[in-house]
């Protein structure tokens, strides 16, 4: 079961262009895809999930574990930083701990997707309040790390360290372009009901899976790049950035199972604990925290942990949850 | 040709932080300035490649013409920006063509 | 009905991912799309619109009332302006009235294609010679307005205004980007006939409304910046550009009835009439009559008229339209 | 047969809009497709094309005239450079001979891909092998050029031409964007099976004639442009673009017969022998031949022999086939 | 190094009389010079927001490294650009280095 | 304001020769440079558009602030490149802001 799922997953489209794209790197092929097309690609992605989650919403209804997933997700997403916090301090210093942190305990839009790509292939339900779920675990993350590292500089304040108001975290950690974009979609999904779904279905759901093939193609090439970059980082981080998501995943499998969830949305809710973000939180980091350093989470989370997570990460988790669900 | 001569300042500065330092550029009384988004490249801070989606690898490329006696109360608004998010700035002289 | 309408306009999405587009700007967000891929969108909302157009021409031929209202539709695009450049002559320089009578003279596609789209919601049909009766009022407004301002500028000419020879005049009105697609792919949808639509279809019928939205999001980012420009403006322009619109759509109205026009086709023509080009005049203006300030005519249109006329205007139109014809 | 062909094919959108392209440059006006919108459309084309040829091999499996039709390709690709290079150095240096050799030993996939919406219009059969033919023309064509223009400088090299080493260069022929993302499309296509199939083909299959016509526009509005660059090049330049791709068309023709392809197969050969890269190989060529001159070969192959072949070469050249075929 | 002494001239103009700028620059013999299109912008025009699809609101940057004894025609065909369609014009020294 | 006075280097070349330009640059010790690709220009080898798919005709511009005993180095890194694949070199003065 595992294996063929495995072996299932590694031959799909997403993952082979994935692949691809890695390849396209290392081979130093000159094979680029624009940024603002990428841009756009993300945006689309975004956008589409948020919507059909809005939608979904309208068709379920908000009762039933709903409040009760919701609720654990923005928690999950405020306190697994400070798990992580504690371990990355044994060797880093507080900004950078706190930025490693907020980006593993807030979730990879994309590897999401990935998971939903994965189960609609296995022909397995799932939920759409999981993707209210993904968009609410955005910024919980940024928020508590960044009380981490103010706790840790009120003694010895850093120079220029402190720039970020209480005022402009909240604000950058809540209106990242990333965060708005996917809130916003769902709220329109929500209202816009039956019509805007039939309306928009054509674009956001009949090419979904292939256009989310595209933009793991240009996730590929960049990630190539930054897992070059990880040598900075040292055995230590790599270490983390290998460990880090599993556990956590476990650990999300572990909520799914006492929340009574479905395997399906057990999938989604192990990949929102175990996924580490790479768009939203290193943008709004830059902003409130801009003394963590950025080569150390992105190459991290970019280039080893969000690989890791769509090409074994998901069909592992999978097979756990079948086994434990069944068992 | 009538030319004036005044001072040519440059910026380097990630994009994400482009509006706070020309907010900050307006604030300190700039009565222009030209800039160039998402441009690529590489310092203390490793590689900008203006790849990412993020945009956090990307620079902004910043170009002010400024009197001789502005230099120093844009330069002291500039070198915090740098202190806190790295960056570069360059100041060369130039003639500005009145028109 | 008209509440109804209205409601239910404002909750579509396009008028929901707009509002999500201003609310990204007014939250200070970085949310952006792009300015390549806008482009892109542009490119393809109005290949599709000229197509569209002209597969229908091509089936409906260009009997009965087509004439007519082509015929109408150019002159009330060169005749507009000389009224409303009268009114703005009361505050305004020759060139600065002659750039902004342009502007509400022409027509804004994305204004026409977003009433096709509430027109589409509520299952209303419309003929496909409105959009070639669009495609023609693009121009004579530009060069209606240019002449206004040369026979100003005669006898007191500024420094360097009269750059544009009536050669490059009359070229930049037609030959504008915009302009040309959008005339080039209504021949190309007229001569391809069936088989040509067949073609185009998946990527221009199917996708459009969901298309449309996407842009409407990158429309709010932008107008909602233009919005914050119009303080320059003052109190007249305003005025201007909040009353314009709703009076120029009213005659707009009045000629459709008298013209025997059907209700949907009556709206297309009261938005042809209400709206104010932000694209094409603005470009072509730039280049022909320099010496009128662009941010005086394009926060006006693209800040105010746009987003009054594609959330009120075209229910409230709609509605005037329905108790007109019915009673 | 041959007329209606002819004129049935220059009335299709997808050389429509290449006209279109064609009249906004000449006419001056400022359409233009965004760079990078242009560029993703040439990467969705070069992975649809890829993807779905993968997808073909996938169901005829590799019998058959497969391996034979795979292997003259390569052949055709490596040798016919020795016979364009020849009569090129009859007026120019062994570098520019060689560059212009390279350009049309290989293939332009637009050209290929506008054969197959030909064919598809026809409805003409044409096998998915064929797709890897032209996936493997693209590199040979370079290295046997290189090769040519070594051995001509071997003597008598010109300061600083001997850039490149034998290793870049060939990494340079196979790694190139473009043709890595061909061939990894197609393997990826080829082993993702039908259930990558399903998930790919509402956006590689169903709007991929309409996307081919967006980008017929850009290569129009680009084409024109060079089309004024082949000024400088000369007369005899000028004959080669024009008398070249039907002459090598001629040859593929007679080798379709000989391998006893079927006419739409025999048309698809015919296209890969007339065709000119100008976006592979003059990208390569930069890098392993920078001494040769890109204002030779682009306006060429881009300015002259691709609009000659879209228009009038590929349904002369279908004709001939019918006739043959048919007698 | 054989390095010759030029003047750099550096222009900001709207995108859209990107062509007729250079288009006049060539008519003025000029023999090389390189365009950064689509750049933003602030000056006494106000924004230049770069995102508008219009092209209205986006600068282009022209850089040209001329002879000095050709500074003076460059100026003169620039100059009245810039009086009807706004922009700016920077001169500075530099070195051209020979190849 | 601490300035200390650098050589400020510009190039334009290929967009296709960019990396292998920044590559041997980097090995030449430059601890920093900006880039911005696809460019549009105008040369000695005709028009560069900036507009095809093969990135053929585009420029890359890049910026680098050098200390002056580095120059030659750099020049000299450069001339060959230039001499191969075509492009400019400029040099002039400027300050950097230490920080
Ligand atoms: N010596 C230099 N010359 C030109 N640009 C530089 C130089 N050093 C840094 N930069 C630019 O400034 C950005 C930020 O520099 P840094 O903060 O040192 O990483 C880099 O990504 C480069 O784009
Ligand atoms: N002092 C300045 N320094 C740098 N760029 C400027 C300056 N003033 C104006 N510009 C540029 O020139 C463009 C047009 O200027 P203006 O016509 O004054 O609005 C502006 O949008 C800026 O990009
Ligand atoms: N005089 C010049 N001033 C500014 N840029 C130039 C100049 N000459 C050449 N360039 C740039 O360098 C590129 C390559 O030059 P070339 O190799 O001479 O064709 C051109 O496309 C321009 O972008
Ligand atoms: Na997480
Ligand atoms: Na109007
Ligand atoms: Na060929």
């Amino acid at each position: 079961m595992d294996a063929s799922d495995l072996s299932q997953n590694l031959l799909s489209p997403p993952i082979l262009f994935f692949a691809l794209g890695l390849l396209a790197t290392w081979l130093r092929s000159d094979l680029t895809i624009p940024p603002a097309a990428a841009k756009a690609l993300s945006i689309y992605l975004l956008l589409a999930i948020g919507f059909h989650g809005g939608a979904e919403l309208h068709r379920s209804g908000l009762d039933g574990p709903v409040f009760y997933t919701l609720i654990t997700a923005v928690l999950a997403s405020a306190l697994l930083p400070l798990l992580s916090y504690r371990i990355l301090r044994i060797k880093l210093g507080a900004a950078d701990a706190a930025g490693i942190a907020a980006c593993y305990g807030s979730v990879s839009a994309v590897t999401f997707i990935t998971a939903i790509s994965f189960l609609d292939r296995s022909g397995v339900e799932y939920s759409g309040f999981m993707i209210a779920a993904m968009a609410l675990m955005e910024s919980p993350a940024i928020i508590s790390a960044i009380i981490l590292a103010r706790l840790a500089q009120r003694n010895n304040e850093p120079r220029g360290t402190s720039v970020a108001t209480w005022k402009t975290m909240l604000h950058e950690a809540m209106v990242n372009g990333a965060i708005l974009l996917l809130l916003g979609s769902l709220l329109i999904g929500y209202f816009s009901g039956e019509a805007g779904w039939t309306m928009m279905k054509p674009l956001i759901k009949d090419p979904f899976q292939a256009i989310l093939c595209l933009f793991l193609l240009d996730m590929g090439i960049v990630a190539a790049k930054r897992i070059s970059d990880l040598r900075r980082s040292g055995a230590f981080l790599i270490g983390f950035a290998v460990l880090a998501p599993p556990l956590q995943a476990g650990l999300g499998i572990a909520t799914a199972a006492l929340l009574g969830l479905a395997p399906g949305d057990a999938l989604l809710l192990a990949v929102l604990f175990g996924s580490a973000s790479y768009i939203a939180v290193p943008a709004a980091l830059r902003l409130v925290l801009p003394s963590a350093n950025p080569s150390l989470y992105v190459p991290m989370s970019l280039g080893l942990t969000f690989p890791m997570n769509i090409t074994v990460g998901i069909p592992v988790y999978f097979a756990v949850i079948q086994w434990w669900w069944t068992s | 040709m009538m030319l004036r001569s005044m001072k040519r300042v440059e910026l380097v500065i990630d994009t994400l932080h482009l509006t706070k330092a020309t907010d900050q550029l307006r604030d300190a009384g700039v009565t222009g300035y030209t800039a160039i988004p998402n441009v690529a490249g590489f310092g203390d801070r490793g590689d900008q490649r203006a790849d990412d989606v993020s945009g956090v690898s990307s620079n902004a490329y910043l170009l002010l013409a400024v009197p001789d006696e502005e230099l120093d109360r844009i330069l002291s608004t500039v070198k915090p920006l740098l202190q806190v998010y790295g960056g570069i700035c360059l100041v060369s002289d130039c003639q500005w063509l009145d028109h």
